[in-house]
């Protein structure tokens, strides 16, 4: 018996997606050190802005972790818009819940997709409503 | 799988003389100790010669000895009485205590006690000099971890307690983790009041004792029945009691053949892991060290997720200490010794003791590096370390 | 020789279950609940489920119940939250709380509290009415104990509830008898705040509850790491609060049985000593008493030596409370109801509990009234009465 | 095992010289009920001050009784002088010690003595020094 899941310990012991993207269309990172959680995502995106491929780095406990391998995995392939409207809850019902303490870090994965978005808007000058007044500077709630 | 369990700081396992001695009372030892008929008085003869047992082992008299229901109450005890016999408003403590004195402290700050926190060295050492220069006339009491639970580091007690005679102050130490695992003789000691917990030394939890030297005057903190000399009510809790006792006379016996045992143990773990795996870096004294703590920083990565890898190896450990965790902060330990958050949240502890084995440090250091390494691939933070290594290749 | 234990209320014996559930738990559950690896997750589960359980029993919530070390650790800590969390200076109790309520109450009286101590009626009961009388502007706590150890009398709390809630004034009562002995059901009650132990339900020593209302603010009175939500520091008791779990929940199994048993054992114990021994009389109310508590006071004599008696024949019984026996002074209970110290003095409490059987019952019946006999006939006291006795033939 | 020695119990489960006697030479009680211990001695004093018989009543704990008891054993056939040498000491000795919140109870033998012997002193018209300033219904030292 673990302080996670099955689900949360398969995505903590065998993450999806881990890895950086070589002149990625878009990366962010958001958390900061001392909250203890980092996350950074690299986007490849097409020219129908469907997301072909998506990497992740973490510094962070097991369910920030798991929280984000499991996101690549829900953003892998959809288009911009859509991955914009993935949100923490969605994470959460995938991994099939985590700790009332943990559940901070299911938010970090959908904060560091936006980044990964705004810098990809920013490169390419496009817009997206969904990041009307997202700052990825901002401290990501606790 | 191998369970191998290395948390002994958080608790400890009952050794097998111990659960017998248990399992015997709470068969047939499980009487009221103050009752007059002849289980009573039964109980009455075992609490004494418990209450001797454990005296013997700390050097104190019996009547210095008071049960509790464990260290914490202890240590919340000890202010009790310093609040309630000594005239002033002033109390010494320092940074990295256990949460058990540092939040009684706080609560007496919210009282109106001013509370002086020393601050330690890169080690988690405070000393002497600086416990003396931050007396003052109203100083009522001077309380000081003997050995920190989390970093293992070992105070100058007796340096310390030398101050707070010349002044005349009570001085009191927190000994729960260092009772068992550092040489100790409270006859020949500037120790005024000691904490100490059954439950780290192989015996039960919930229960502890509180040391009150006879030339101390006590005052009770939890009011109630005539037990402790009417110091501390609550029926006799025999069973756990005799299971102490056991514990303490088994750690007796062979404490300088522990002490060094486990103290090869240790060093063989942390010098295995220095020299496996880079960035990384011993947390607390060298030397100045309970024989069982192996505390580390690794750069890069996060210690919950190290736990959590260990433990599907079989290796339980904890990172910070084990009342802390279920909290977002760095322990306040570490960030006492002036770990920066990344280093603090990196940290990786590890507590031997009397059941660990040689080949246990094997198994540890052969799958510790390399989770380490899969962990710091999955960081950020390690990025521009691996593109300086590909950098140099 | 025959060992007859009848002195349940100083404390029980575990039930065979709780036996096997601690045996186990030491053995293989005796981890610390607050780490994070596999070992701690387990005690976590184990915790939660044991505060389920006994939640349940007594028809709380989970998050309601705090383990302390038991009744008196209890008693203290209910009589801190009302210091800590309500303005006034003024609280309601009666002449004869157990010492773990009383001596609180008067360490607080130290401390510039206000305290009315509520005289009993005859039967050791207070009422409603006079708790409403006492209720003053600053008043913050009202607190009774619901049934009392050394004469086994049941107070009407939920009628003394109604008058708290209201006046919006906090309720405490110390159950620590009551439970498991009185049909009890919190979901549905006046009750903020109870007491409670192990021991005397069978389970083991140094474990005990607060029930605290999730609508009360709770404050900390054991200061120390993140335990009972922050509110209760110290290492989980895991062995011993899973044992106190499987008492509650046999307790609960057939709570009515227990007590129609017991009930029916301790009225032919009654009445068959007041049938056979002249010039004694029943110490506490006829029916609102605790079903397993006899207490008869015999004229002319001195309760230690029926004891002792009793103790040459294997017959365990107490005089007055377990706790106050050492001290000289008869108990503030006996005293309390309106007891001439000589009545006082020649008490003897019988508490039967789930071992108690009724050929037990005889066995006391045969050996007791000799004994009284034989003591009375040692008795100054008693010359008189012979004399009397002789001339009438 | 008992709360006394094996001593103290014999003396208190078959105490010795209980009961009255018929038209004494001396009585004397001393103790009283709040205190929860009442001891009550007679004395038969022949013509050369021997204390032939004695015999007493105790309302009290088992080490009242069991003082009580050897107490009466100490005294019988003593003289009266001799007698009035025996101290809470000697009682204590001869039980083999008490509890130490029962030494009480072994004072009260001695003073109960010292009463009995001052009524026979005063029915007799004689003085021992050793009763000058005893006054029985002073409350015996606790
Ligand atoms: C009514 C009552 N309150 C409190 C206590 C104290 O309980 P504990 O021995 O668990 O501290 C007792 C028993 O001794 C009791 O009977
Ligand atoms: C240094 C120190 N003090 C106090 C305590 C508290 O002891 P206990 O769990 O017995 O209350 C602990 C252990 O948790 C400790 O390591």
């Amino acid at each position: 018996m673990a302080m996670y899941n099955d689900k949360v310990m398969d995505h903590f012991m065998n993450p999806r997606n881990v890895g950086e993207i070589e002149n990625p269309d878009g990366v962010g990172e958001v958390g900061n050190i001392r909250c203890g959680d980092i996350m950074k995502i690299y986007l490849r995106i097409n020219e129908d802005e469907v997301i072909e491929d998506i990497k992740f780095r973490t510094f962070g406990c097991g369910s920030a972790v798991a929280s984000s391998s499991i996101a690549t995995e829900l953003i892998k392939g959809k288009t911009v818009k859509e991955a914009l409207k993935i949100t923490n809850k969605d994470v959460l019902r995938e991994l099939g819940g985590l700790p009332v303490i943990k559940v901070h870090c299911s938010v970090l994965a959908e904060q560091a997709l936006k980044a990964a978005v705004l810098d990809y808007a920013t490169k390419t000058g496009k817009h997206y409503e969904e990041l009307d007044g997202f700052n990825p500077e901002e401290e990501h709630e606790h | 799988m191998k369970r191998i369990y290395l948390d002994n700081s958080a608790t400890t396992q009952l050794k097998p003389e111990v659960l017998d001695v248990m399992i015997e009372a709470l068969k047939n030892h499980n009487f009221n100790a103050a009752s007059a008929h002849s289980y009573g008085q039964e109980g009455k003869l075992d609490l004494a010669k418990a209450r001797e047992t454990i005296a013997n082992f700390v050097g104190a008299e019996p009547r210095e000895i008071y049960f509790t229901s464990g260290g914490t109450e202890s240590d919340n005890w000890a202010v009790h009485i310093a609040k309630k016999t000594k005239k002033g408003k002033h109390m010494i403590t320092t940074t990295v205590e256990h949460h058990a004195m540092l939040h009684t402290m706080e609560e007496a700050q919210k009282e109106g006690y001013d509370v002086t926190f020393l601050p330690v060295d890169e080690y988690g050492l405070v000393t002497a000099k600086q416990v003396e220069e931050a007396l003052r006339e109203d100083t009522i009491l001077i309380s000081i971890l003997y050995g920190n639970n989390e970093i293992g580091t070992v105070m100058p007690i007796e340096e310390i307690g030398a101050v707070a005679k010349a002044h005349n102050i009570l001085f009191h130490t927190d000994a729960v983790q260092a009772v068992g695992n550092v040489p100790l003789d409270l006859s020949n000691s500037t120790i005024d009041m000691m904490s100490f917990s059954a439950h780290k030394i192989y015996g039960p939890k919930g229960i502890g004792s509180l040391f009150i030297r006879k030339t101390v005057r006590p005052y009770a903190f939890i009011h109630g029945g005539a037990q402790e000399r009417g110091y501390r009510g609550g029926t006799d809790n025999l069973p756990s009691i005799m299971g102490f006792a056991k514990a303490c006379e088994l750690a007796g016996e062979n404490l300088a053949g522990h002490i060094s045992r486990l103290t090869t143990l240790r060093d063989k773990l942390i010098h295995g892991i220095l020299e496996r795996v880079p960035h990384c870096k011993l947390n607390g004294h060298p030397t100045k060290r309970l024989p069982g703590n192996v505390n580390i920083s690794f750069e890069f990565i996060e210690g919950e997720s190290i736990l959590l890898m260990l433990d599907m190896t079989g290796i339980a450990a904890s990172s910070g200490s084990a009342c802390t965790s279920g909290s977002l902060d760095p322990s306040h330990v570490l960030m006492g010794i002036g770990l920066s958050h990344e280093i603090a949240h990196g940290s990786l502890r590890m507590t031997l003791g009397d059941f660990t084995r040689e080949e246990d440090i094997d198994y540890v250091l052969e799958k510790l590096p390399p989770i380490i390494q899969r962990l710091r691939e999955m960081s950020p933070l390690y990025e521009e370390e691996m593109r300086k290594q590909n950098g140099n290749v």
